[in-house]
């Protein structure tokens, strides 16, 4: 994990290069002025692109896209690629840009995939906004419900709370080639590693500990495969929404006193969280992340300026801040955290 | 006796559908398909799995398939952008990026060879063959990589994916100069006629004295060097490589070679049908995205419509022709 | 009558798949010592039900005609249509109706296919690559599929379970769901149907020489059409059945399953060419790669290793039972030449 | 010509039958009409309509036109399970056996079928089989797979499946093409005793000497149209081939006047084994045809794979122009000027999807193309044309597909591959298998004139006039092992029977 952290490391310097590089053909790429537009706001097209259309999470997303679009008449879509695969969502990108959209909001399946495309987006004088891509660096703003690492560590301490802040644990992510997964997976690692001595990541602490291969049934295979392997172990995380339903089942039929916590939709996971085999689900209203892009989106269009502390205008938005890593990172404090206190709280 | 015709009718019917999408693109979408961007977005993309397509044909011509093109184009892919991070410091000159482009070739060829090798020599059918090294490939892949993005590919590199040669994107011109070198190869060459012979009677090429497992194996290595040009091209054009990336182009590149007019037993095909077939899966796809309100899932639907409707129409037209021919004489 | 013929066993792919099984089961065992424990055994059976069932089709295909690559879709298709249909009608009986349901819809897809192969006599993998993406436009496209609670009936049959055991030493359980009853049924009737009707002989007659078939009186069409009608009602069960099992209809899950399933199906001893491949083998290829796939956690194989090990497995298991059925050509060109 | 019997005493009457395939007119109004209880000999020339015209009346093909009579009733549409029912059984040319299944399956299938069983019940199955292969007295394991079965077995299998209960006419389409002589004469013989049981036979052959043998009546085919129908007693065996091919052939160029040319020793195998055959020696000059006759399974078809580099050897020598060689792959024999005519032109032979050209050229590649292996497609097309007319081969186009062609056409395409290479050692295995006797003819002449030529030739065959007619010298081959050797002057018909038997 050492390499890895060098590694994005010279990402970094090498995006700087290139920013200066672009700088000298005319503008600041990354400056959100540049990118005011002279066309009336009822002209505008603001594309949101999702990972993959028919999944529960992004339908909840269409829903804050919408009411976006008829709250302010801005022309709002929503597409997604014919495949989950990163290659396709390339290819979703490059169409959008040829036909003169105002504004690309992309939920990254692969940031990496996706830079050249976004580049290319931002020097035709398209604004760029995404979410889940911390790294993501062509772009004007991603606006997150908070950080990766924030977000690792919030589901760690969650289930450190929930067992006891000792004993052994495993992470599932979807596969080892999901970037954000990956993310949060080593996030909550690393937290773990500095607040948590007393517990411990099975397999000597490699990262991830299984695959779910984004299907609930894998992900219930595998972790009864690693609960019969590790009969001791008393906390499961994943990140992916497959994965809590499918360790929660294995973890109900073994019988086991095991905490799950993990990200999900609240309606997905009710009977387990009702049930208490997942102790806690942690996530963020994907309705609220399709406002807030086209939000940002519309505001640079219009050419309004968003700093610290600005106000987006809805909960958990309303005073947000801003981290220049990679990129220039608007976090919200819109976590959610569900349990089974709240549950019946939240529909979707 | 009659003379042979030079151009088969399957080609002439792909290019009679092709003309109808873009003539249909053209006149419900004009502003946004006729468009110099657009189209150089659209030979971009396909110029990646319009390669791997190719050397999926030419393994189908010979009697088998190639499931592993994607993967192997990740793993090189990843390898050169790998190798071209670190030696990027520690050079002056872009000589370590050829050289990354070399090895990148090689391994390609080496994959493709060990592919040609399970089906030659170990004589497993070549359905499994590359089920099997997909999975292989992928996992070095993912091992080499630990499974993350590969990126910050110097900008010598990346720049080639950007660069237009009379606004023709670099990777298009690939594309071209592969299919033509291909076509060459397949239709004017020894080697190139040897494999439809072993795609059609492997067992008649033994007596003909014609090496078998030597056709298998350049026939695989070839699919192979050109998953990983197409590996290197998208490195450039996405700046990065990882190990799943267009895993959805596997299914696809079989229907490219099918629709192209490559009979899955063997025997049957021709390298400027894929290339057709190519550009016409490009325009659907490119068409598709210029409708906010069509799901981009209905390209599938449109795309099994159009090759067994392709299928069918060829087989009417055949038959009516049979008959006329039976009327004449 | 007939003796125990070792030599005739020798000769059998089945045999090799088995002794493959065994070795491997062996080593599982020595690396984690949870091979052989009841509720592991369990978990395999539970784990196998779904990709067995899938691979009745691709037996059923490539046995009569050729590679079918299309039931994983159907699957998918019909099994969304059934549900949909079931609550919509607000539905709240016996799952078998469900079942019903789903297999008419699964079986209208198979005869769309079925129709296609026989009226025009194309390769069945092109038929059946281009109908899956159909379905696969119509459901992701026409009808936007997203994940969907199941309607009653199912959710009861998936909250019902056959068998639960608890191994005594660890203290872990683990139940076998009812799916795993329709799939020793599908396997009861397929083989009755194979082995004592005459269609089911026809299966393997026009799939030794077609021809021959039609000549002998077969109604090569009709039995042809009947195998993708039944391959569709088939994948339309294994689509149920996988919906139950997760306890939700997950529309993006059953892409994508053909190739491991076409892979244990010949590792199974089942020919490409067509004619040959048994139901015993088709059950332990699957077994073979499930087991493989399901016990690399418990053998300690890291994640990131995991592919690579199976790709491995893949390759090696088939160039066994490649070069064995080559020998075994072999041997028998010898045993030829010696009665001459 | 056609002859028709009376109503009473026909069991079949087809009437002006057509039938084409994708503008190939197969059939242009035949009639055939079979009287009840005879042996009828259907003959005519490779691709003139024999077998089109049997699968029309077993129900395969539906006719273009024209009528059908089985026993004074009419058939409009004829179905497979209708003919059988008819009591119409057909031996088919390729056999029609299921490989991949039992021997008791492919014995019991048609007559289950035919009586509509929907259930397979295993000891009616035994019954059947075991009844069929009685009729022949034919031995094999009922439990065997057909595809580990030798060829004459298969073809027994397709006789003995034919013989069941009710068969009233049993159509053969060229039964004898894979059976030895000996097997040939059990066939007889059954045919004989089916015939006092008053079946009748319809027989398809192009070997005289069998249709003289058996036949009380002929029908002769040319192109899809009658020639004559007569009585066998009424036709001379000039007479016969003259209808069959509408030539005259020049019988006086026989071997005896062949002009000799042998020359220096061009092939010499001393002691030679492999898998299949054991301690083979001969020689062989220029301009010498060397027959080597065997039956099947006798390590023929081994000794020959083992000249061109297909088999190993585990011993002995092969001695060309005075240098041992060894032959480890084809192309190796290919260089050193050795050729292969395969036994079976369909699996070993022809690519058939693929163009004539392209067959015929396939072995000549590496001279037609450049150095950097560039096809010259004019010289392809030059090289094709010289052997397609060269060779006679009878096509409109020789970009068709070789399928297109009939047998001896296609026969004459892999010959013409292999003469293409100029070998100095010509092997044929079977060169007139299935062949009709114009073509035959054709071959015959041009293998005596390759040998007058200077080309050292060996005739593997079963066929005894063959070898009488070509040969210069001949060696018998018996279960692997070389049993004897016959000179030019002894090379007849009775030698050969005696020294193989
Ligand atoms: N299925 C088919 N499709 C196209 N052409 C066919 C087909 N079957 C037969 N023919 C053609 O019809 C003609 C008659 O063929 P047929 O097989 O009846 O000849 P035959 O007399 O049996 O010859 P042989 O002695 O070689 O067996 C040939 O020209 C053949 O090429
Ligand atoms: N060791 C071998 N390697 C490759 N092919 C073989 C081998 N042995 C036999 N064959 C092929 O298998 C086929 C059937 O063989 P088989 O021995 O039955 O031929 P045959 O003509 O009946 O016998 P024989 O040559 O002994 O007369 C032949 O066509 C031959 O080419
Ligand atoms: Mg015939
Ligand atoms: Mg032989």
């Amino acid at each position: 994990s050492q390499e890895g952290g060098s590694a994005s490391q010279e990402t970094a310097t090498d995006g700087r290069e290139e920013t200066t590089g672009s700088d000298s053909a005319g503008g600041d790429l990354f400056d959100p002025a540049n990118y005011k537009s002279s066309k009336d706001k009822s002209e505008w097209t603001i594309a949101v692109v999702t990972k993959d259309n028919t999944a529960n999470w992004f339908k909840r997303m269409e829903i804050g896209v919408n009411e976006f679009g008829e709250e302010t008449g801005i022309n709002v879509i929503q597409k997604g690629p014919a495949n989950a695969d990163a290659a396709s969502q390339v290819q979703v990108i490059d169409d959008l840009i040829n036909q003169g959209v105002d504004a690309l909001c992309v939920v990254p399946i692969d940031p990496g995939a996706i830079e050249a495309s976004l580049k290319t987006a931002m020097e035709k004088g398209i604004v760029v906004v995404t979410h889940e891509a911390s790294n993501q660096k062509n772009t004007l703003f991603d606006t997150e419900a908070f950080t990766a690492d924030a977000f690792g560590a919030a589901l760690m301490d969650a289930l450190a709370k929930d067992m006891g802040e000792t004993g052994k644990y495993a992470l599932m992510v979807a596969y080892t080639t999901s970037t954000t997964h990956m993310e949060y997976a080593n996030a909550q690692k690393a937290r773990q590693l500095e607040a948590y001595p007393n517990m411990e990541l099975i397999n000597d602490g490699a990262v991830p500990s299984a695959e779910s291969e984004e299907s609930i049934d894998t992900a219930y295979e595998r972790a009864k495969e690693i609960l019969k392997a590790n009969p001791d172990l008393k906390g499961f995380t994943g990140v992916a929404s497959t994965d809590c339903p499918g360790i929660a089942k294995a973890v109900e039929e073994l019988g086991l006193d095991v905490k799950v916590v993990g990200v999900g939709t609240p309606n997905e996971f009710k009977p387990y969280v009702e049930s208490g085999t997942i102790s806690t689900i942690k996530l963020w209203d994907p309705k609220d992340s399709g406002y807030i892009m086209c939000k940002v989106a519309s505001m640079i269009l219009g050419g309004e300026k968003i700093s610290e502390g600005a106000d987006l205008g809805i909960e958990g938005y309303n005073n947000v801040s801003i981290v220049e890593g990679d990129n220039k990172c608007i976090i919200g404090e819109a976590d959610l955290t569900i349990t089974k206190d709240n549950i019946n709280d939240y529909d979707f | 006796m009659i003379k042979a015709k030079k151009i088969d009718d399957n080609i002439v019917r792909l290019l009679i559908i092709l003309t109808a999408f873009i003539m249909i693109a053209c006149v419900t979408r004009p502003a946004n398909f006729i468009q110099l961007g657009n189209f150089q977005t659209m030979v971009k993309q396909m110029s990646e799995y319009g390669l791997m397509a190719l050397g999926v044909g030419i393994c189908m011509i010979s009697g088998g398939i190639d499931l592993s093109t994607v993967y192997i184009a990740n793993l090189t892919g990843i390898i050169a952008g790998m190798m071209m991070q670190n030696m990027a410091a520690g050079s002056n000159g872009n000589g370590y990026i050829y050289l990354a482009i070399l090895v990148a070739l090689l391994v390609g060829a080496i994959c493709g060879i060990f592919n040609g090798f399970l089906v030659s020599y170990l004589r497993i059918p070549a359905m499994l063959a590359t089920l099997g090294s997909y999975q292989l490939f992928m996992g070095i892949a993912i091992v080499i990589s630990h499974g993350s993005t590969v990126s910050g590919i110097p900008e010598a590199y990346t720049r080639f994916g950007t660069t237009l040669i009379a606004q023709i994107p670099v990777a298009f011109i690939i594309f071209l100069l592969v299919t033509i070198v291909l076509s060459f190869i397949i239709s004017k060459t020894k080697f190139g006629q040897r494999i439809y012979l072993v795609g059609t009677n492997a067992q008649a090429v033994k007596f003909a004295g014609i090496k078998y497992n030597a056709i298998i194996i350049r026939a695989y290595m070839i699919s192979g060097l050109i998953s990983a040009i197409a590996g290197l091209v998208s490195l450039a054009r996405i700046n990065s490589a990882k190990a799943d990336f267009g895993s959805s182009y596997t299914m696809q590149t079989i229907l490219i070679a099918v629709l192209g007019g490559v009979h899955p037993d063997g025997g049957f095909g021709s390298i400027p049908g894929i290339a057709i077939a190519v550009v016409i899966l490009q325009i659907l796809s490119s068409y598709l995205n210029m409708f906010p309100n069509i799901s981009n899932y209905y390209r599938n639907l449109i795309w099994g419509f159009v090759l067994i409707a392709v299928l069918i129409i060829n087989f009417v037209i055949n038959k009516r022709k049979a008959a006329k021919l039976r009327k004449m004489s | 009558m007939k003796k125990f013929d070792f030599k005739k066993i020798l000769k059998h792919t089945e045999f090799y798949v088995f002794v493959i099984i065994i070795a491997l089961s062996l080593i599982i065992q020595a690396r984690s010592g949870l091979f052989f424990a009841n509720n592991n055994i369990v978990d395999l059976l539970r784990s196998l039900i779904v990709p067995s069932i899938y691979a009745l089709c691709a037996l059923l295909a490539f046995v009569s005609t050729g590679p079918d690559v299309s039931f994983p879709l159907i699957a998918a298709l019909s099994a969304y249509l059934a549900i949909i249909v079931t609550k919509a009608i607000g539905y709240t009986g016996s799952a078998f109706l469900v079942f019903i349901f789903a297999i008419i819809f699964g079986m209208v897809m198979g005869a769309l296919n079925g129709w296609i192969i026989v009226k025009y006599k194309f390769p069945s993998l092109i038929v059946t690559l281009g109908t899956s993406s159909i379905f696969n436009g119509i459901l992701l496209g026409a009808f936007e599929a997203g994940r969907m609670d199941l309607p009653q009936p199912l959710e009861r049959l998936g909250e019902t379970s056959l068998l639960t055991v608890k191994n005594a030493r660890t203290g872990l359980g683990s139940s076998l769901p009812m799916t795993f009853l329709i799939m020793i049924g599908l396997y009861i009737i397929t083989y009755l149907v194979l082995n004592y009707t005459m269609v089911g002989r026809g299966v393997y007659a026009l799939g030794g020489d077609e021809i021959s078939a039609e000549r002998a009186g077969f109604n090569v069409k009709a039995i042809r059409f009947g195998i993708f009608v039944a391959n569709g009602a088939i994948a339309a069960i294994a689509g149920v059945c996988y919906s139950v099992m997760s306890m939700r209809y997950l529309p993006t899950e059953y892409e994508g399953g053909e190739m491991i399933v076409i892979a244990a199906v010949i590792l199974g001893g089942t020919r490409m060419a067509g004619g040959v491949g048994t139901l015993k083998g088709c059950i332990l290829g699957t077994l073979l790669l499930t087991m493989v796939s399901n016990s690399l956690i418990l053998v300690g194989i890291p994640v990131s290793w995991q592919r690579v090990f199976i790709g491995v497995i893949i390759i090696i298991g088939t160039a066994i039972s490649a070069l064995q059925s080559y020998t075994a050509g072999r041997i028998k060109s010898k045993v030829k030449k010696e009665a001459a | 010509m056609g002859r028709y019997g009376d109503m009473m005493s026909n069991i079949l009457c087809a009437k002006g039958i057509k039938k084409s395939f994708d503008g190939v007119h197969a059939l242009k109004g035949v009639d055939l009409t079979i009287n009840k209880g005879e042996i009828h000999c259907l003959a005519g020339e490779n691709g003139c309509g024999k077998s089109t015209i049997i699968k029309i009346i077993s129900g395969f093909y539906r006719p273009d036109e024209g009528a059908i009579e089985v026993a004074g009733k009419g058939f409009p549409v004829m179905t497979p399970t209708q003919a059988i029912k008819a009591g119409i059984q057909v031996i088919y040319q390729d056999f029609s056996v299921f490989p991949n299944l039992t021997v008791l399956e492919n014995l019991a299938f048609n007559q289950v079928l035919a009586n509509k069983k929907r259930l397979v019940n295993k000891k009616e199955f035994r019954k059947i089989a075991e009844e069929a292969v009685k009729k022949i007295n034919f031995e094999v394991d009922l439990d065997a797979l057909v595809e580990t079965l030798p060829v004459a077995d298969k073809q027994l299998i397709a006789i003995s499946r034919a013989l069941l209960d009710n068969a009233k006419l049993i159509i053969m389409d060229e039964p004898t093409t894979a059976l030895t002589k000996k097997e040939i004469k059990r066939l007889f013989e059954i045919i004989a005793a089916l015939k006092k049981n008053g079946v009748t036979i319809l027989f398809v052959s192009h070997k005289l000497d069998e249709v003289f043998e058996i036949s009380d009546s002929i029908t002769i085919l040319r192109n899809g149209e009658n020639v004559i129908s007569c009585p066998t007693s009424e036709i001379t065996e000039e007479k016969f081939a003259y209808y069959m091919t509408g030539r005259h052939f020049d019988t006086a160029q026989t071997r005896k006047n062949m002009k000799k040319n042998i020359g220096a020793k061009m092939l010499e195998v001393k002691n030679l084994s492999a898998p299949g055959f054991e301690n083979v020696s001969f020689e062989l000059h220029k301009g010498e045809i060397l027959g080597v006759i065997g039956q099947l399974g006798s390590g023929r078809t081994e000794l020959s794979l083992a000249l061109f580099g297909l088999l190993k050897p585990t011993d002995g020598k092969i001695i060309m122009e005075g240098k041992e060689v060894k032959l480890p792959n084809v192309n190796v024999a290919h260089k050193l000027g050795i050729a292969l005519v395969p036994e079976d032109r369909l699996t070993e032979g022809l690519f058939l999807s693929q163009s004539i050209v392209k067959n015929i050229t396939v072995c000549r590649m590496d001279e037609l193309a450049s150095s950097i292996g560039i096809l010259s497609n004019k010289k392809s097309v030059e090289e094709s044309d010289k052997w397609v007319k060269g060779m006679g081969v009878v096509t409109k186009n020789h970009e068709l597909p070789v399928q297109t062609l009939s047998g001896g056409n296609q026969q004459k395409v892999v010959l013409g591959r292999w003469l293409a290479t100029t070998p100095k050692v010509l092997i044929l295995n079977g060169p007139t298998v299935g062949v009709d006797i114009g073509a035959k003819y054709d071959i015959h002449n041009l293998l005596r004139k390759l040998a007058e030529e200077g080309m050292a030739i060996i005739v593997v065959s079963d066929d005894a006039e063959e070898v009488i007619e070509t040969c210069n010298r001949a060696i018998i081959m018996r279960s692997g092992y070389v049993t004897g050797e016959i000179s030019e002057e002894a090379l007849s018909r009775e030698a050969l029977a005696l020294a193989s038997n």
